[in-house]
């Protein structure tokens, strides 16, 4: 089967990385039935792409960690459903990039080698998600909560043996092999009005204390650090467009992603249940000034 | 009869997406569009007196909110005011993504740019319905 | 408090924190400005004009600072082995 | 609330319709981040209406002074009518005199010196206030049986 891809490549001429994403573009072009999106051309001219952005999975390629491509994305409300990065990918290579910004053998061969990783990704992806949808597993759509409070501010705990946290404060409701993952009062308050969603990639394996991609307001960026191993299964899209949700309740509509579990009874070692953690966020909420 | 056209910010006091959205109405009622749009007291409208209703019921409004709460645009549309653009400062500002606008005291150069470039924006939505009344 | 340990176990015990390739670092600052926990500290006069000061103050597991890096200069320990780690010194501690 | 610390609303009213609200605003803003940034919070007050539960708890949860930049007092008279009676009020009108008052808005962008003085002289004003209310409040909390903030009520345990 032809790949379609909309692919979405930073494109930063003044950097080998940036080259290099758009080299992978490129390639995967010239290999597929896919369409390739200049961000500049994108900013000016947005209509023409949105035919294209609309029918097919969306491809971000990143060149370094300003994640120029991924911000476009969230700014036009895309939904991504593939990123790539390509300073990580050479580090998960072990390969170094040149600091020409003319490609050399080496760079070629990494922006080959994440071409033909993207060109053999999709159909092993929509397997993922056919067995996600499978295997449904209802969460509560409400949860119990203790209260504790600073100024105007509310912080509230879920209560509950099913759910556990861990003390970058994220949590995880289990049920059986799967887990709801998000994060808590204590970061939506800190970060205040959440402005950015970069969620992760379906499919992606996840170890204990790794990253479930990240939320960004006006004042920073919060790493989701995943209380859980596992791979990721379901992505609440909806925070895409409006990422506000995590503010209004970051454990209900606010949720982050799904997880089938890999390795719980391992990972539960590590996790705080609802009265440890509510004791630290006691401890984190006084020291905090807002 | 042409009335003028309301631009309502929300009182913005806790931060400074709320001093955008006031600094911005200041700019398009009384330097850009003085001709063609007004604001109008949110606190007012809030009070529920009989003269504030009046003053805004059946009139087009375009409401300048700073957070996803969105009181100027509740509390028009309760006051009976038409919303007929509801901006909110929080989506605007994921155009300047990392600016550093400021306080909700005070905007810094950054946040003044800012002010300039949305408010030009409010005045091309003024322009727009203006002409349309005629 | 919070600050001390992690998990249960010293945080000094915990080798958690930003690493500089100075080969990259353009010393745009925008680490420094970012991140509220004061981890880095400007050198005006030095030749190595930023250094990682406090890493007992950086918090484990973030790497919120690395994501404002446009030369993509710092680097954080592996996730995977900070864990293992941190499991060895609970068993130590029993 | 956190044992051990008390502290006060100040509710400015919206300020969009004159000069005495500009100086309302800013004024609340000084006494928020200047003059007693740990005793004081604040909230839009819109929210009383726009907002939940939680907002229009808030004259209940805080003795609540509000500031009014014209006679229309909608401050005072919005606290009062959405959330619960305000412990003292203010009226900037009475402070800078009634015709500077209902002069036209300002962006903070054109203020003039002369201005910046008033909004420190009311500032000053709901100082005055707040020190009042303050201790007052504290006071009806000892009588109650209640234990009112001990130490500096910065949390650094002193």
């Amino acid at each position: 089967m032809s790949k379609r891809y909309a692919l979405l490549p930073c494109n930063g001429l003044d950097k080998t990385a940036g080259c290099i994403s758009r080299e992978i573009a490129l390639k995967v072009e010239e290999r597929s039935e896919s369409e390739i999106i200049c961000p500049v051309f994108f900013r000016v001219a947005e209509a023409k792409y949105r035919q294209s952005t609309q029918d097919r999975p969306l491809v971000v390629i990143d060149g370094c960690q300003t994640r120029c491509a991924s911000k476009l994305a969230a700014e036009k409300n895309l939904k991504i459903a593939e990123k790539i990065t390509v300073t990580e990918e050479a580090k998960k290579r072990g390969q170094q990039i040149g600091a020409s910004l003319r490609l050399g053998s080496n760079e070629l061969a990494l922006a080959e080698a994440i071409a033909q990783q993207l060109l053999a990704e999709e159909s092993k992806k929509e397997k993922e998600v056919k067995r996600a949808g499978e295997e449904v597993v209802a969460f509560p759509e409400k949860y119990e909560y203790e209260i504790y409070t600073k100024d105007k501010f509310i912080f509230r705990v879920p209560k509950g043996e099913q759910f556990f946290f861990n003390e970058n404060d994220c949590w995880a409701y289990v049920i059986g092999h799967r887990a709801r993952v998000g994060v808590t009062d204590f970061v939506q308050q800190s970060l205040s009005d959440i402005m950015f969603f970069t969620p992760p990639t379906i499919g992606a394996e996840v170890e204990q204390f790794g990253e479930l991609g990240n939320i960004e307001s006006g004042k920073a960026v919060f790493e989701i650090v995943s209380p859980v191993s596992g791979k990721v299964v379901a992505v609440n899209d909806e925070l895409v467009s409006s990422p506000e949700r995590i503010n209004d309740n970051p454990y209900e509509k606010g949720w982050i992603a799904e997880l089938e579990l890999t390795n719980f009874e391992n990972d539960r070692e590590l996790l705080l249940d609802f009265k440890s953690y509510f004791n630290i966020l006691k401890r984190k909420v006084d020291s905090f000034h807002v | 009869m042409f009335s003028k056209i309301k631009v309502i910010p929300c009182s913005g006091m806790g931060k400074v997406y709320g001093l955008l959205a006031r600094e911005s109405a200041l700019r398009v009622t009384q330097n850009l569009r003085p001709q063609e749009c007004e604001t109008m007291c949110l606190a007012y409208l809030v009070t529920g007196d009989q003269e504030a209703r009046e003053k805004i019921e059946g009139k087009n409004c375009i409401t300048l909110d700073g957070c996803p709460a969105m009181c100027a645009a509740k509390n028009v549309e309760m006051a009976g005011g038409i919303v007929v653009d509801k901006m909110k400062m929080i989506d605007i500002m994921k155009e300047y993504k990392g600016a550093k606008p400021g306080t909700a005291t005070e905007l810094t150069e950054e946040g003044w740019q800012i002010v300039d470039e949305i408010a030009e924006r409010i005045a091309a939505k003024v322009k727009k319905l203006a002409k349309e009344e005629e | 408090m919070s600050e001390d340990t992690f998990m249960g176990v010293p945080r000094e015990k915990i080798d958690w924190s930003p690493r500089i390739d100075y080969s990259k670092c353009n010393y745009c600052m925008e680490c420094v400005k970012f991140c509220p926990h004061q981890v880095f500290e400007v050198r005006e006069h030095e030749e190595k004009k930023l250094i990682v000061k406090n890493p007992q103050n950086c918090i484990v597991f973030c790497r919120a600072c690395s994501k404002t890096c446009g030369p993509d200069a710092l680097s954080f320990p592996d996730k995977g082995e900070v864990t293992r780690k941190i499991k060895e010194l609970r068993e130590e501690m029993k | 609330m956190p044992e051990g610390v008390i502290k006060i609303g100040v509710v400015s009213c919206s300020g969009e319709n004159c000069l005495g609200g500009t100086i309302s605003r800013l004024a609340t803003r000084k006494m928020i981040d200047e003059i007693y940034p740990d005793k004081t919070v604040t909230i839009c007050l819109p929210l009383f209406l726009a907002g939940g539960e939680q907002e229009r708890m808030f004259a209940n949860a805080y003795p609540t002074i509000t500031v009014d930049g014209c006679d229309k007092l909608c401050a005072k008279r919005a606290t009062e009518k959405y959330s619960g009676q305000v412990s003292d009020a203010l009226d900037v009108s009475e402070i800078i005199g009634k015709e500077i008052a209902e002069s036209p808005a300002l962006s903070t962008r054109n203020l003039t010196d002369e201005q910046r003085e008033m909004i420190t002289k009311v500032a000053q004003e709901i100082k005055t206030k707040f020190e009042k209310v303050f201790t007052d409040y504290v006071n009806t909390l000892i009588k109650s049986g209640k234990t009112p903030a001990s130490g500096c009520g910065c949390q650094c345990g002193g």
